[in-house]
């Protein structure tokens, strides 16, 4: 009975046939985040640490002007060039962050996903482990253990998201492992290895490479969180110090609220574009919902 | 009832596991000595220094191997003895700090996870019945405005805004105010955690909605003669809340992570913020308190997950 | 005597560690007359918020920062106090006087007090913590230094008694009038023996006696009715004290200013100008009392070299220090004397704001290739490899760490190193840092600061945190010291103002202001004088005093 | 449009020219493409035909069930001479349940799961008769004991998921009856329940309705279903009515050859009770681009040219009331020539089905 009882049906449909605007617009903002923490140090910016103290205008901090057009901070460094230098370990920590837990979780979900028996128990239970401390806790108590440098900071937030991550490729695998086309290579006696590479790899790849960009974007808030608490990267230039920076004292946030606003507008823009994205992307390959 | 057997026992095994993984980080990774006896605790050519440091190690038993004091620390934990912070004098107990921080932080979450159910529910209701209208879609993005604003930025500007430049709140939260205005401060905090999570819950529960409008019992409702709004309330939305309420267990966690930074930015002395005090003061054993509360609750509300089914689900009764 | 102390958690001072000195300096924007606020009214309970709790306030043992030395002055009393014309005066002592060559001191204590508990307050309660105190590791190295290990003390009668210090010291009582100053109960001190965690019920003599306390929340002293000194400096007004401490000096602020408080203390300078600006409060400014600055470790490569020392003093930038981090408050400094102190040395001045002569002798330096013990290369590309090392986390210590980094950057590579404040202390007392912001030389009686600069004082834990040991330096202080020649005092203070400056182990910033702020509710905090009538400092360092305060 | 039959009494409802298509990202679903039909008054129509024939569409536009948007609707639907398919949803609420009630196929899907079957029943008493809660499971309780619902008082406290497929439908049946209605639609109201109740069912419905003087229209792909239960059939095929008769004269003089396909195919009770529509070869029409000229001819097997060429107007037989779209229908001579030559070359193959 082809009857749809709602119009929602025609909705998806419509849905499904094209990414839309909203993606291409969201793309060309991170392409441009994305170039701007490659050629941070080449591009044309105040020097982020500099303290450009003016006594004509009494003390820092300085509001917006043609000088500093997001304005300075308490130490009159210029906002707008720390901003800028905020994308990079921010989006730094969030890729390499999700690459990990992509390789890692991934390799693991799979490899349980298509040999079930004690790998998968075992993989089961550990992701179970994982996932029952919240993250930010399991972050900090990881973070307040290590000297935290641009990679540990990535590994942390990678291992959070191994178990999700984990579970969705085994997810997928146990799904494609049950396909014809695998049953009949295994039938015919193909090699473990070959069939995972060669049949089951590409079909599980394209859903889960559609969640990556939403994984990066809880990378990137699980960064920005920690940067907040004072755990990121030490002496790096990251969104989320910027934001403390500028609201850990309630008379800074009344008097001087740029400081952390245009920080916020940055995170926010950029943590939007990947969220919209990668749903977009998601009804596109028409992946079930994932939460990280 | 067998199956509820199984539930419970996965979930202590669970439970032993965290336990064991947190307490070997914390040990093997740390010297909790200086909290005790500050810089003797690094002077060891100075015999009065070291007999100090022995007799530390024995208090704290600090002298024993790993597994035996993990033993130790269970068989107290068990009975709610949460041992001793790692001060110069061991006070307060740590079941003292929690038993005085653990309520604000559940009220928190409390309250925060009640805004956050009390403005998805009709929201979802709202925009399922106006499925791809201009409203639908609007509402739609708003969702994913607040899913995107992490909740230390939403603090700032909820701070900033309904503190700072109307007035409307206040800016500090404190503990021997009366219970009304504690509330009353907490009700920022609890936004900043319940907001986003409230989108999550809207984009969820309005999808199932949707489904459920499409199955033939909403038809038969029609037929009935019924009004949309009864249709929605009493048809479609109980058959819809399975998966919402999945969610509303599991997103618990996240609030619990969610009231550490808002604790932290609007100063409430909860375990959220004495998580990040205690981890920076080497603290071991409130951080051990704390993680295993929250993997605990974590745990325990996903079970009681399990169990609601029954009771908004009648086929589940067994 | 304190390390673990407070810095208020780091937060809201200048992020540097304060080893709070035993003595307190005192010199007060505010008037030390008795004022006119009207007749005293008795009753009320005083709110004080505290930028830190401490973990005990046993003087024999606790680590007693500003805030636990304002606690310990509500429940004991001092043996002696600094007057407000710096004189020190008896308190809870009767006199003290030295022997002719001021080898031994006799000690006369005051009659017919009595400790909270009940036991009689004599000689054998002083000598008892005068062994405990030297016997601890920590408070100890204040004194084991200057004592000989056999009969550094002699019992005469209940009420008099004699010290024999090692050296000949014209000052000695001024080592009296705080920590090892604080006389407790020997019933209590035995008690404590058995059963540590009665540190935190702390039983004196003082004005007020203790009622509860809850570590980290709030402890409450109620009035002692039978206070010795009632008769002699006046009636204790106050019903209670319960002392809040709130590390967050913002917040402390705002619950001052939603009238939570009645009375705060803090080093935030920025706030000094919101309390000027509402006048109902009363602001009272200690500013010449402790200095801030770099403090270098001079035993570890690469700043066992002078010339590097030297060049991070060049390469630093402290004006832009003081604009940004004093906002105008305080005053640079170049030593440890303000210039208004008779003892100011005109000619010693701190240099900085010189890069040129840094980059010269770093250079110089680097030219030679140094590597370390472990054959470590101790500069890399030209520059010289460095740690700088902080308590935190703290916004306001990062950001003048960021301000260092970007003063030194082009001459130094700088290793941040965020420690846990407790590491922090620790590593800096064992000798485990390049260069750390301290906080020290608070001492009315410059005499005291010599716990910080002797030979002596470098151990396992040095309390001569730069373990710099110069001979002639420790001879000059006990050429201070020496009371055969007290009109050349301030020559020899001058000259080891330049011996000091000369090591370029300090790198001094600025005159650490500290304020102490109360609402118009709170009289008297200016009222209090000493038994032999002299008046007394309001503050010290942020250090309060209660027993002639009074609300209305 | 053609109005052959004229009816002696003003009809009950009847549609005119009823058009319904769906928007579709394929194009334009002719579901339903111009239908003409009447009930009168107690009365009960069958509209039989295969799955995709439009059927159900049909009767959800007759009532107005379907949605607004994606919909184009042509022609009219009148109810007791009261032009009701321009009405919008809100408009029809005074007439659903209370006017007009369906019955549907799964009666499973079609109960709320999670609702007591009692409330079910008692809510539309409540909404369009203003009955207490009281008075309604009273009510409640007696219709249940008309659709000989067992100890009604228990199972109206129990879920759908506790009652059999039989009951279930009773308790359909319940629902609909409950505000006493004019008018009934049925769709499939019997496939989804096992052969031995179906008859049961049917019985009962009939009986229901005659007892309230209802009219019905009956959806079903069963022939045999509406055989002893309907007064009238339409036969529908890709949207359209194709043949078009009262009971008893249908099934004594088939006209059309699709018809006599669903003749043949009727189960027998041996029968598993999804096998038979196998026994037409081909399938069902694409509703988006049907096939020009008769739309049954690709799997007629008597189609000629002019059958794939010209679509066959809508003729009346013997009877006035008994109506036929079809060039060559049963009987023909072309028909029994085909006939023969099929018979033959069956023989010839020595096989016969």
């Amino acid at each position: 009975m082809n009857t749809p009882n709602t119009n929602s049906g025609a909705e998806t449909e419509v849905a499904r046939k094209k990414l839309g605007f909203g993606f291409w617009l969201c793309v060309s903002w991170l392409g441009a985040m994305v170039f701007i923490a490659l050629f941070t140090p080449l591009l044309p910016l105040k020097s982020p640490t500099a303290n450009f103290l003016d006594p004509s205008q009494g003390r820092p901090p300085y509001s917006p002007s043609w000088k500093h057009w997001f304005g300075t901070d308490k130490d009159a460094r210029d906002v707008f060039a720390r901003t800028m230098h905020g994308a990079r370990i921010s989006l730094t920590v969030g890729f390499s962050a999700i690459t990990a837990g992509f390789l890692v979780g991934g390799t693991i979900g799979v490899m349980s996903g298509y040999f079930r028996s004690w790998i998968d128990r075992v993989s089961s239970f550990v992701f179970v482990v994982l996932l029952s401390f919240p993250s930010l806790v399991l972050a900090i108590l990881l973070t307040s253990l290590i000297e935290r440098s641009l990679l540990t900071v990535s590994l942390v937030l990678g291992l959070l998201s191994i178990a999700p991550v984990g579970r969705l490729a085994r997810a997928a695998t146990l799904q494609y492992s049950e396909r014809e086309f695998v049953l009949a290579a295994r039938q015919i006696g193909a090699k473990d290895r070959h069939i995972i590479v060669k049949e089951i790899l590409p079909n599980v790849a394209i859903p889960m490479s559609s969640l990556a960009l939403l994984g990066m974007a809880v990378a990137v808030v699980a960064e920005g969180g920690l940067a907040f608490l004072g755990l990121s990267v030490e002496k790096g230039i990251t969104w989320g110090g910027l934001i403390q920076l500028g609201s850990d004292a309630s008379k800074t946030l009344e008097k001087a609220p740029w400081i952390s606003f245009f920080p916020i507008l940055m995170l926010f823009l950029t943590v939007l574009s990947l969220n919209f994205a990668g749903d977009r992307l998601r009804t596109f390959f028409d992946v079930k919902e994932m939460t990280l | 009832m067998r199956y509820y057997v199984q539930r419970v026992a996965l979930a202590i095994l669970l439970l032993l596991a965290v336990s064991m993984l947190t307490f070997g980080a914390l040990n093997v990774l740390g010297d909790p000595l200086f909290n005790i006896l500050g810089p003797v605790a690094g002077d060891v050519n100075n015999p009065d220094s070291v007999k100090m440091i022995e007799l530390a190690k024995r208090e704290f038993s600090l002298d024993r191997p790993l597994p035996v004091r993990y033993a130790i620390w269970l068989s107290d934990f068990v009975r709610g003895d949460f041992g001793v912070t790692f001060s110069s004098t061991g006070q307060p107990p740590v079941s003292g700090v929690i038993s005085e921080r653990l309520p604000r932080t559940v009220t928190l979450v409390a309250m925060a996870q009640f805004f956050a159910i009390l403005v998805s529910i009709p929201w979802a209701l709202i925009t399922a019945s106006r499925a791809g209208k201009i409203s639908d879609r609007i509402s739609t993005l708003n969702a994913f405005f607040l899913v995107a604003m992490p909740n230390f930025a939403l603090a700032v500007i909820l701070k900033f805004v309904f503190s700072i430049k109307l007035g409307w709140m206040p800016l500090t939260f404190v503990a021997d105010d009366p219970l009304s205005s504690r509330l009353f401060q907490m009700i920022l905090p609890a936004l900043t955690i319940g907001l986003p999570v409230a989108a999550v819950y809207q984009r969820l529960l309005r999808t199932d909605i949707i489904t459920t409008l499409q199955q033939d019992f909403i038809l038969l409702a029609r037929t009935k003669g019924l009004s949309r709004t009864r249709i929605l309330l009493v048809h479609a939305l109980r058959p819809s809340l399975f998966s919402f309420i999945t969610v509303v267990g599991l997103n618990t966690g996240a609030l619990i992570g969610g009231s550490i930074v808002s604790e932290t930015v609007f100063r409430i002395p909860g375990i959220g913020s004495t998580l990040v005090e205690s981890v920076l003061r080497n603290d071991f054993p409130v951080v051990l308190a704390i993680v295993m509360i929250v993997a605990s609750a974590f745990v325990i509300i996903n079970l009681l997950v399990d169990f609601a089914y029954t009771l908004i689900d009648p086929r589940v009764r067994r | 005597m304190v390390f673990t102390v407070a810095c208020g958690g780091g937060g809201d001072d200048d992020g540097s560690n304060e080893p709070a000195t035993s003595d307190g300096a005192a010199t007060t924007d505010g008037s030390s007359a008795p004022s006119e606020e009207g007749e005293p009214v008795v009753g009320g309970t005083l709110r004080v918020g505290l930028e830190a709790d401490v973990d005990g306030l046993n003087p024999t043992a606790s680590a007693l920062s500003v805030s636990g030395l304002t606690m310990a002055q509500a429940v004991f009393d001092p043996l002696f106090t600094f007057a407000a014309d710096g004189t020190v005066v008896p308190y809870l002592a009767e006199s003290m006087t030295p022997s002719a060559d001021f080898t031994e001191w006799t000690l006369k204590l005051r009659a017919g007090v009595t400790f909270h508990d009940g036991t009689p307050f004599t000689v054998d309660a002083v000598i008892k913590q005068f062994e405990i105190t030297r016997n601890d590791p920590l408070v100890g190295l204040a004194v084991r230094p200057y004592y000989p290990e056999t009969d550094a003390v002699a019992k005469i009668d209940d009420l008099t008694m004699v010290f024999k210090p090692l050296e000949p010291s014209q000052y000695f009582p001024s080592a009296l009038t705080a920590q090892l100053g604080y006389i407790a109960s020997p019933t209590w001190l035995d008690a404590l023996a058995a059963d540590p965690t009665l540190e935190q019920q702390p039983v004196g003599t003082g004005p007020f006696q203790f009622d509860s306390r809850t570590e980290d929340s709030v402890t409450k002293f109620v009035r002692n009715e039978a206070w010795w000194g009632t008769d002699l400096v006046g009636p204790v007004y106050l019903d209670a004290i319960e002392f809040y401490p709130v590390p967050d000096a913002d917040t402390r602020t705002e619950l001052l200013l939603n009238g939570d408080l009645d009375i705060i203390h803090t080093t935030d300078t920025n706030q000094f100008e919101t309390y000027r600006e509402d006048t109902s409060l009363t602001l009272d400014i200690s500013e010449d009392g402790e200095e801030y600055f770099l403090m270098i470790n001079t035993a570890k490569a690469p700043f066992d070299d002078v010339r590097v020392r030297q060049a991070l003093a060049l390469a630093t930038d402290r004006q832009g220090y003081y604009d940004l981090f004093n906002a105008g408050e305080g005053q640079l400094a170049n030593q440890m004397f303000t210039p208004d102190s008779p003892y100011y040395n005109p000619d010693v001045t701190q240099e900085g704001n010189d890069p040129e002569g840094a980059a010269a002798l770093v250079a110089e330096y680097c030219g030679e290739n140094p590597v370390a013990e472990d054959g470590s290369a101790l500069c890399t590309d030209g520059k010289v490899n460095m740690e700088y090392q902080w308590s935190g986390p703290s916004v306001l210590a990062t950001r003048i760490a960021d301000f260092y980094n970007e003063n030194w950057s082009s001459l130094f590579n700088v290793t941040f190193d965020e420690k846990s404040q407790a590491d922090h202390i620790q590593e800096a007392a064992l000798g485990l840092y390049n260069v750390v912001g301290w906080r020290q030389f608070g001492a009315e009686n410059p005499g005291d600061d010599r716990v910080w600069l002797e030979c002596r004082n470098i151990g396992g834990i040095s309390l001569n945190w730069p373990r710099y040991c110069s001979e002639e330096r420790d001879a000059l202080i006990k050429e201070i010291a020496n009371p055969a020649n007290p009109d050349e005092r301030t020559g020899l203070l001058q000259q080891l103002v330049q011996n000091i400056h000369d090591s370029y182990a300090y790198i001094f910033m600025t005159h650490s202001s500290w304020a102490v702020v109360h609402t118009d509710k709170v009289h008297g905090q200016c009222d209090r004088i000493a038994p032999e009538g002299s008046p007394i400092v309001c503050s010290t360092n942020g250090r309060m005093y209660f027993h002639s305060t009074w609300l209305s | 449009m053609n109005t052959t039959t004229v009816p002696e009494t003003e009809p009950f409802i009847e549609t005119v020219g009823l058009k319904t298509h769906f928007r579709t990202p394929r194009g334009i679903a002719r579901a339903v493409d111009g239908v003409t039909i009447q009930i009168r008054r107690g009365q009960s129509l069958g509209v039989v035909g295969e799955s995709g024939s439009g059927k159900t569409v049909l009767s959800r536009s007759i009532m107005g069930l379907l949605p607004r948007n994606g919909v184009i609707r042509e022609g009219s639907v009148r109810y007791r001479g009261e032009e009701i398919g321009n009405r919008t949803p809100k408009e029809m609420r005074s007439v659903w349940g209370r006017e007009m009630a369906m019955i549907f196929q799964d009666p499973m899907t079609s109960l709320n799961p999670v609702m007591k079957v009692g409330k079910q029943v008692t809510e539309s008493l409540r909404l369009h008769l203003g009955m207490n809660a009281a008075e309604a499971s009273e009510v409640a309780e007696k219709i249940f004991r008309d659709v000989r619902i067992p100890e009604p008082s228990r199972r109206l406290n129990q879920y759908p998921h506790e009652l059999s497929g039989g009951m279930r439908q009773r308790v359909m049946i319940a629902i609909a009856m409950a505000c006493g209605p004019n008018m009934l639609f049925a769709d499939e109201p019997t496939t989804a329940l096992d052969v031995t109740v179906q008859a049961q069912i049917l019985e009962l419905l009939s009986e229901q309705i005659h007892d309230r003087n209802m009219s019905m229209l009956l959806v079903t792909h069963n022939l045999g279903v509406v055989a002893g239960y309907t007064d009238e059939i339409a036969v529908m095929y890709g949207g359209k009515v194709v043949e078009r008769a009262p009971t008893k004269v249908l099934f004594d003089n088939v006209k059309m050859p699709y018809t006599e396909a669903l003749l043949q195919s009727i189960p027998r009770l041996n029968q598993p009770s999804h096998s038979r529509l196998a026994m037409i070869p081909g399938r069902p029409p694409d509703l988006v681009n049907p096939p020009g000229g008769c739309r049954f001819a690709p799997r007629c097997a008597y189609a000629r040219d002019l059958c794939r060429n010209e679509e066959p107007p809508l003729t009346i037989a013997e009877t006035p009331d008994h109506t036929f779209a079809c060039h060559f229908p049963v009987g023909s001579p072309e028909y029994l020539e085909r006939k023969v030559e099929i018979s033959r070359r069956a023989g010839s193959t020595g096989g016969d089905n």
